[in-house]
């Protein structure tokens, strides 16, 4: 193995921030090398550096022995170095082709790119990652998943020496997970040397081969990760050890049905959905990336006009027609795509959790009380570590994991009766993510119905009171939660199809 | 259909000078019975916007035309295709550098602004700063009015310095704003000149406004503002054409020339200087509109 | 004033009086330069006319900044001015009510007119910018029709011209003869910035312009929210109408085109970014001032008029260049 | 949400013909409602004179389209006409330089102020709004400043006339005497239409407008390709400075303001979003038709120039909202 990249002593500060405070890092060829920490930790940070995005305030930066300074993204592609951004940055109007090659079009002569050129090499980059995307479809029009596997798309294409993942898999399900590793599996024999960010524990121990730990912007070790138990992997993130164990789940044959959702349908994507959810009850919704569990989220919400269904919010009819209308019926939902959906990136973070709550925080006319709405935002950023200078800085300036406990603490400041968490803990840390796990299970335990809808199995089986499993937008099964259910027959509903139904039906 | 139909293209609509000239051509479609249209540019820089009202005007093709050009030569082709049709060209207010027109109904702006100078130099005594607000630095009668007020004093009152000249786009409220500023910087201004109804106007309020004392003011074309206040006294008095009549007799020679009648090479409907003393004299009251 | 400078300043950067001073930079500079180069400028009359002349665009800037913050654009700001002060003219010289009356009419109107703009807008999704220059046409002829092409005198209504001209401070403070406009200019900016900064309606109009999806997302009913701000914006121009008419004694129903790039100059000037989200009214004050400023110091010194756009150009890049520079800086 | 994302992928990737004429829907309703109010409407003369009212406008659009497409905008394009035309006109008539060396500096001028406005823009991170406007007055100044603010004409350049009323098509069809102005109108757009949609200059183009962040991410100089997208601009502002100045055999020096609101209208009209990313040239040459069209309408209809100006603001909100209602539709 050969040493690919060595930065030393890098130090970097943001207003208020000391996001790095000399850290070192190395990269030999073929290895997978883990970067984990906290949320805010400055994961992302350091790597920004690396790819030339920021520049350091110190340290140095060697690449393959050589001392080099990367002022610009384009200057860290000609020295090898690719990223994928935990950040999605497509252009959304172009399409997925167009945005995978941006920057490096095929030509043909009298100046014009070379779209058919371009569209068969982007389907082969996919087809070499075994996924289905359609090379001509505009990016808005994918799935936040999807996207991802564009952005991966994109980075493989620049066949870099050096890549880097910054939770990569965060958006992404099992399945897809598992073809992203194959491919992993096969830069690391071809010598590319691999930075990943994740805050998921078992794929570091799946596909790394040593682990950095970082906590508050300073370098705490490198150990190796077949060797190191996860539990001490924690401890050096975290400081402490974390509780893992699963809660009982309660008995709730007399409770209350909170909601209920009958027939609930919308074009190709939700097909004729029914379940009920009962007060203190969490019911988990696992399903492929594209089944629609999303889609049905959001037309519970009146994010989007339903074709048909009704919604019945404790006993009673709700006319849900905006969002507006599910708030007041005391519904919440948390997207999964805090960045376009869920956060107001430009306004502050105390301002971007009084945005539902404004009404509590307001007199007769309007006047909103600050004082108390930044006394509750600093409780909440208390309450869920999150790392910021204060209740008033951008949200656009915390880190990825920060903004989703953003999003978390704007819908439990509202105290909603029912909760639909849609990808609650994506890109949280472990800390973070047992926190919320307890906090939903608070709320359960208040009374409140959750929703909760995750890509991540483990978090669907530790959660969930029941399991309801959806397939190309219908409802497939509902398992019963706990242990006596397996990934096993989560993935079986969940890869259910259409074809197979009617050759059972025929 | 069976109407006789005459289009007139203008400079400009909105301003109470256009609006006396279109009721002076109402007049004149009433009395003689025919159909009169009235057009006119936001303001007296769009040259191709009034070519293209002058295009769709000859798409309708009318008996006669009156035409009111902004750039004496840019309308010249379309002039000629109306030629070609055999559609009169009646121009008014200012003429065109071309034979096509057969009259032209107009007001001689240099010798009217040469008037509004002797009448200054007449009551500041033949000496003192002087300064003007133009409504516009480019058009025809912007520029003859300047330069028939400014060459007027070069020539024949030495004595008087001009201070400043300042254009306002006829806009009332920018105009006040540029002679309070000019006002501000001549404490010493002795006469001040305004060379259309917003632009005097504007003077008006600015001397209003800052209760400068000693500046005489003249101003040019009329309306109820400016009336008001030569009344008030804030104004010594002011210029007016006779924009009735332009629109009055531009129509009249339109008729003429349809019926195939001799017409003048000019139409001159005269200016006049009024004031306090002569204001509401039946032939100064005739010429001046509110 | 100095309440609302403090907190706008706090929340941006929560860095001191420094801050606060760099903020009026290119003004001060302005003021600088044309006091040294004309003895005439620092007169009392004259800065009185400044403040004069900023009167009308800042009040329709401070409007124009709200809607700019919900990420909007608007117009037709100008000509809407013109028709409030045509509706003044009508409801006070033509039917002879009170004073009162009319003011409320011109604002009344204003906010109307605000109304159709913004649910254009927020419930039939026309873009702000084809919305407000519809309206703009729309008012520009609706005010020629109604006043007869002609302006309307206020000579009946004695108090009226007070509205701009007159001055209270004056009364009571006889050195200082403020007109009347400049209070209401002061006075409108501290309520909008109050509005802005302290009310449920000024944040949402931040997160409308910051992510609309989002405010929408949380149950934020965002067109009505959209149609308030397009409504507030409208009432302020007539305000503005009231200013106007006040000060020519008259309605001018030819006037207002071309006073909406004025406006939005300031506004952009000041600060608030065109994509929405962010801005300030007091960025936008000083706008209207850096604006007006200019261009009194240019004819104060009789630069030819020609140069003095050329100036204009120039020093307006140059400002929001220093601007842009030196908040990277901090 | 959801419903217009989707249909608007339809839009552009399954269009089929039917759905390329219901963009014209606007425009064929006026021509036909025209065609039957007035039998003046049809007339060969008035079409001609139609597409040539388009040329100037239509041109700008197009220019102007580019620049919206990156997410900026360009106020400057009026004046910038106004300012090539007085180039133009100072080496033909006042150097006596022959025709061709006219054209060159007429476009070279333009590309360079795009030049300079996009410099600013992208390297000295002034908003576009601002570096457009001061440029736009900076031009205006200097336009007069050059020009000694008289206009120039032409005289001693007779060819210079054909540039935009002679007629190549007619030379060749008689029947068909398309004036030279509207043949560059479609010559221009043909060709920033192909730049737009098949080099690299295009693809950059929408990818500014969608995400400059993310084409920096991804290598693209994007403070380059901005520069190159206003240059072009710029030319073409230049090839409509010769277009007007042809018409008008003259240079006016102070022509063109407003006309920068025209343009963007025009864009805006044919669908083009001003947050950028997306728009297309035929949309534009759409856009500006419809505006054409219906001034030419009202006036043959001898409607009264108040009520012209209603209508107008009237129609263009309906356009457009048609044209929404009708991308939720499909
Ligand atoms: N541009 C910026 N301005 C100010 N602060 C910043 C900026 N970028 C990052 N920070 C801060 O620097 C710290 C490190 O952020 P970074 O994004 O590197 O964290 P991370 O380890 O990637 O976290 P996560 O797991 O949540 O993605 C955080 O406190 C963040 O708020
Ligand atoms: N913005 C959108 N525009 C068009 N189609 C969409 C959009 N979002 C999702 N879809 C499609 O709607 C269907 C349901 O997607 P949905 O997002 O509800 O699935 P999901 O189960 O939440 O999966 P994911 O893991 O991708 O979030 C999919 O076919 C998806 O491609
Ligand atoms: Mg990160
Ligand atoms: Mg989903």
């Amino acid at each position: 193995m050969v040493e690919l990249i060595r930065l030393e002593s890098i130090d970097k500060h943001f207003p208020g921030v000391h996001a790095l405070k000399s850290v070192s890092f190395d990269l030999q060829t073929g290895e997978v090398h883990a970067l984990m920490g906290e949320n805010g930790a400055g994961k992302s940070t350091l790597m920004k550096v690396l790819s030339g995005i920021l520049q350091p305030d110190g340290g140095t930066i060697r690449v393959a022995g050589n001392d080099v300074t990367i002022p610009s993204p384009h200057a860290a592609q000609a020295l090898g170095i690719g990223m994928i951004h935990q950040e999605l940055a497509l252009m959304n109007d172009l399409t997925v082709a167009q945005n995978i090659f941006i920057g490096r079009e095929p030509r043909k002569r009298f100046w014009r790119l070379d779209e058919d050129a371009l569209n068969e090499a982007a389907r082969e980059i996919f087809s070499a990652m075994n996924v289905s995307i359609d090379p001509r479809a505009e990016v808005r029009t994918l799935s936040v998943a999807q996207q991802q596997m564009v952005e991966i798309a994109k980075s493989l294409s620049h066949k870099s020496r050096v890549l880097v993942m910054d939770e990569p898999t965060a958006a992404l399900n099992d399945r897809e997970v598992h073809e992203l590793f194959t491919i992993i599996a096969r830069l690391k024999s071809e010598g590319v040397g691999i930075v990943y960010i994740s805050h998921k524990m078992d794929e570091i121990k799946r596909i790394s081969d040593r682990v950095t730990v970082m906590r508050d912007g300073a370098y705490v070790g490198t150990v190796s990760a077949s060797e190191t138990p996860i539990s001490k992997i924690i401890s050096m993130m975290v400081g402490r050890e974390l509780d893992n164990t699963q809660a009982d789940i309660p008995d709730l044959s007399g409770a209350p049905v909170a909601l209920e959702v009958r027939g609930l349908s919308r074009g190709k994507e939700v097909q004729n959905v029914s379940f009920s959810l009962k007060a203190g009850e969490i019911l988990g919704f696992a399903g492929l990336m594209g089944a629609g569990r999303t889609e049905v989220a959001r037309l519970i919400f009146g994010a989007d006009r339903r074709d048909a269904g009704e919604i019945i919010v404790h006993g009673k009819k709700a006319a849900i027609a905006s969002p507006k209308d599910a708030v007041s019926a005391g519904i919440g939902y948390l997207s999964e795509d805090r960045k376009h959906l869920g956060l107001a990136l430009g306004l502050d973070l105390a301002a971007n959790v009084g945005l539902p709550n404004l009404g509590r925080f307001s007199n007769g006319i309007g006047v909103i009380d600050d004082a108390k709405l930044g006394s509750i935002a600093r409780d909440y950023i208390k309450q869920l570590g999150i790392r910021t200078p204060s209740e008033r800085q951008e949200v656009r300036l915390l880190s990825g994991g920060n903004q989703q406990k953003v999003v978390l603490a704007k819908w439990l400041l509202r105290n909603c009766d029912i909760l639909i968490f849609d990808e609650p803990t994506r890109g949280i840390d472990i800390g973070a993510k047992s926190e919320i796990y307890r906090l939903m299970q608070a709320l359960a335990q208040q009374g409140k119905a959750i929703i909760v809808i995750s890509s991540e199995l483990p978090e669907v089986l530790r959660l969930s009171h029941r399991i309801a499993v959806m397939c190309e937008g219908r409802l497939t099964g509902i398992l019963p939660g706990g242990r006596e259910t397996t990934q096993e027959e989560i993935m079986h509903l969940a890869t259910q199809r259409r074809v197979e139904i009617g050759g059972e039906a025929a | 259909q069976d109407k006789v139909y005459i289009p007139l293209i203008s400079k400009g609509f909105q301003h109470q000078f256009w609006q006396a000239v279109k009721a002076g051509a109402d007049k004149a479609a009433t009395e003689f019975k025919v159909e009169v249209t009235f057009e006119g540019p936001d303001n007296e820089t769009q040259v191709d916007k009034q070519i293209d009202m002058l295009s769709a005007a000859l798409a309708k093709s009318p008996q006669a035309i009156g035409f009111a050009a902004l750039d004496t030569q840019a309308a010249t082709p379309l002039l000629k295709q109306a030629q070609d049709a055999k559609i009169p060209v009646i121009a008014f207010d200012s003429g065109v550098d071309s034979d096509i027109p057969l009259t032209t109904a107009t007001t001689d702006n240099v010798a009217a602004a040469a008037l509004a100078a002797d009448k200054m130099a007449e009551l500041i005594g033949g000496k003192g700063k002087v300064a003007l607000v133009v409504h516009d630095q480019t058009s025809r009668t912007g520029i003859d009015r300047r330069d028939g007020f400014v060459n007027r004093m070069k020539e024949k009152h030495p004595d008087i310095e001009i201070v400043d000249i300042q254009y306002g786009g006829g806009d009332q409220l920018q105009s006040t704003e540029i002679a309070k500023a000019i006002l501000a910087a001549n404490s010493d201004l002795k006469g001040f000149f305004g060379a259309n109804e917003g632009s005097a106007i504007g003077v008006v309020n600015a001397v209003r406004e800052t209760g400068a004392k000693g500046v005489t003011v003249i101003g040019y074309d009329s309306g109820a503002a400016q009336k008001q206040a030569i009344k008030d006294g804030v104004m010594a008095g002011a210029i007016t054409q006779n924009p009735v009549g332009i629109g009055y007799e531009t129509v009249k020679a339109a008729v003429m020339a349809i019926k195939g009648e001799e017409l003048p090479k000019t139409i001159d409907t005269g200016f006049f200087w009024y004031d306090k003393t002569n204001m509401d004299s039946p032939e100064i009251s005739a010429v001046l509109y509110d | 004033m100095t309440m609302i400078v403090q907190s706008e300043v706090k929340k941006r950067t929560s860095s001191g009086v420094h801050q606060k001073l760099l903020a009026f930079a290119s003004l001060i500079i302005m003021l600088v330069f044309f006091s040294l180069a004309s003895s005439n400028f620092l007169q009392t009359s004259n800065i009185i006319g400044i403040l004069q002349a900023t009167s009308v665009n800042g009040v329709l800037a401070v409007g124009v900044t709200l809607v700019i913050i919900t990420g909007g654009i608007d117009l037709s700001v100008g000509t809407l001015m013109t028709f409030t002060a045509v509706i003044a003219g009508v409801v006070l010289t033509y039917l002879g009510m009170p004073l009162l009356f009319g003011i409320v009419a011109a604002i009344g109107a204003g906010a109307f007119c605000g109304f159709i703009s913004g649910t254009l807008v927020a419930r039939m999704k026309v873009p702000p910018f084809i919305a407000t220059l519809g309206m703009m046409l729309i008012l520009k002829g609706t005010s020629l029709v109604i006043s007869g092409t002609k302006p309307i005198y206020f000579n009946n209504t004695p108090g009226f011209s007070q509205i701009s001209t007159g001055s209270l401070i004056g009364q009571v403070f006889p050195f200082l003869p403020i007109p009347n406009g400049v209070l209401i200019l002061f006075v409108v900016a501290t309520v909008v910035a109050f509005i802005l900064n302290r009310t449920a309606l000024g944040r949402y109009t931040f997160a409308l312009g910051s992510n609309e999806e989002a405010a929408r997302l949380s149950g934020v009913d965002t067109d009505f929210w959209k149609i308030c701000v397009y409504s507030l914006s409208g009432g302020i121009c007539g305000v503005a109408g009231l200013i106007i008419a006040s000060r020519l004694n008259s309605a001018q129903p030819a006037l207002g085109l071309g006073y909406e790039l004025d406006a939005i100059a300031a506004v952009v000037i000041g600060g608030t970014s065109l994509a929405g989200g962010r801005g300030s009214i007091l960025g936008t004050i000083i706008g209207a001032f850096i604006m007006s400023v200019l261009l009194n110091g240019l004819r104060i010194m009789s630069v030819a008029q020609e140069w003095q756009t050329i100036v204009t150009g120039l020093i307006i890049i140059l400002a929001v260049y220093a601007d842009m520079v030196r908040r990277q800086r901090t």
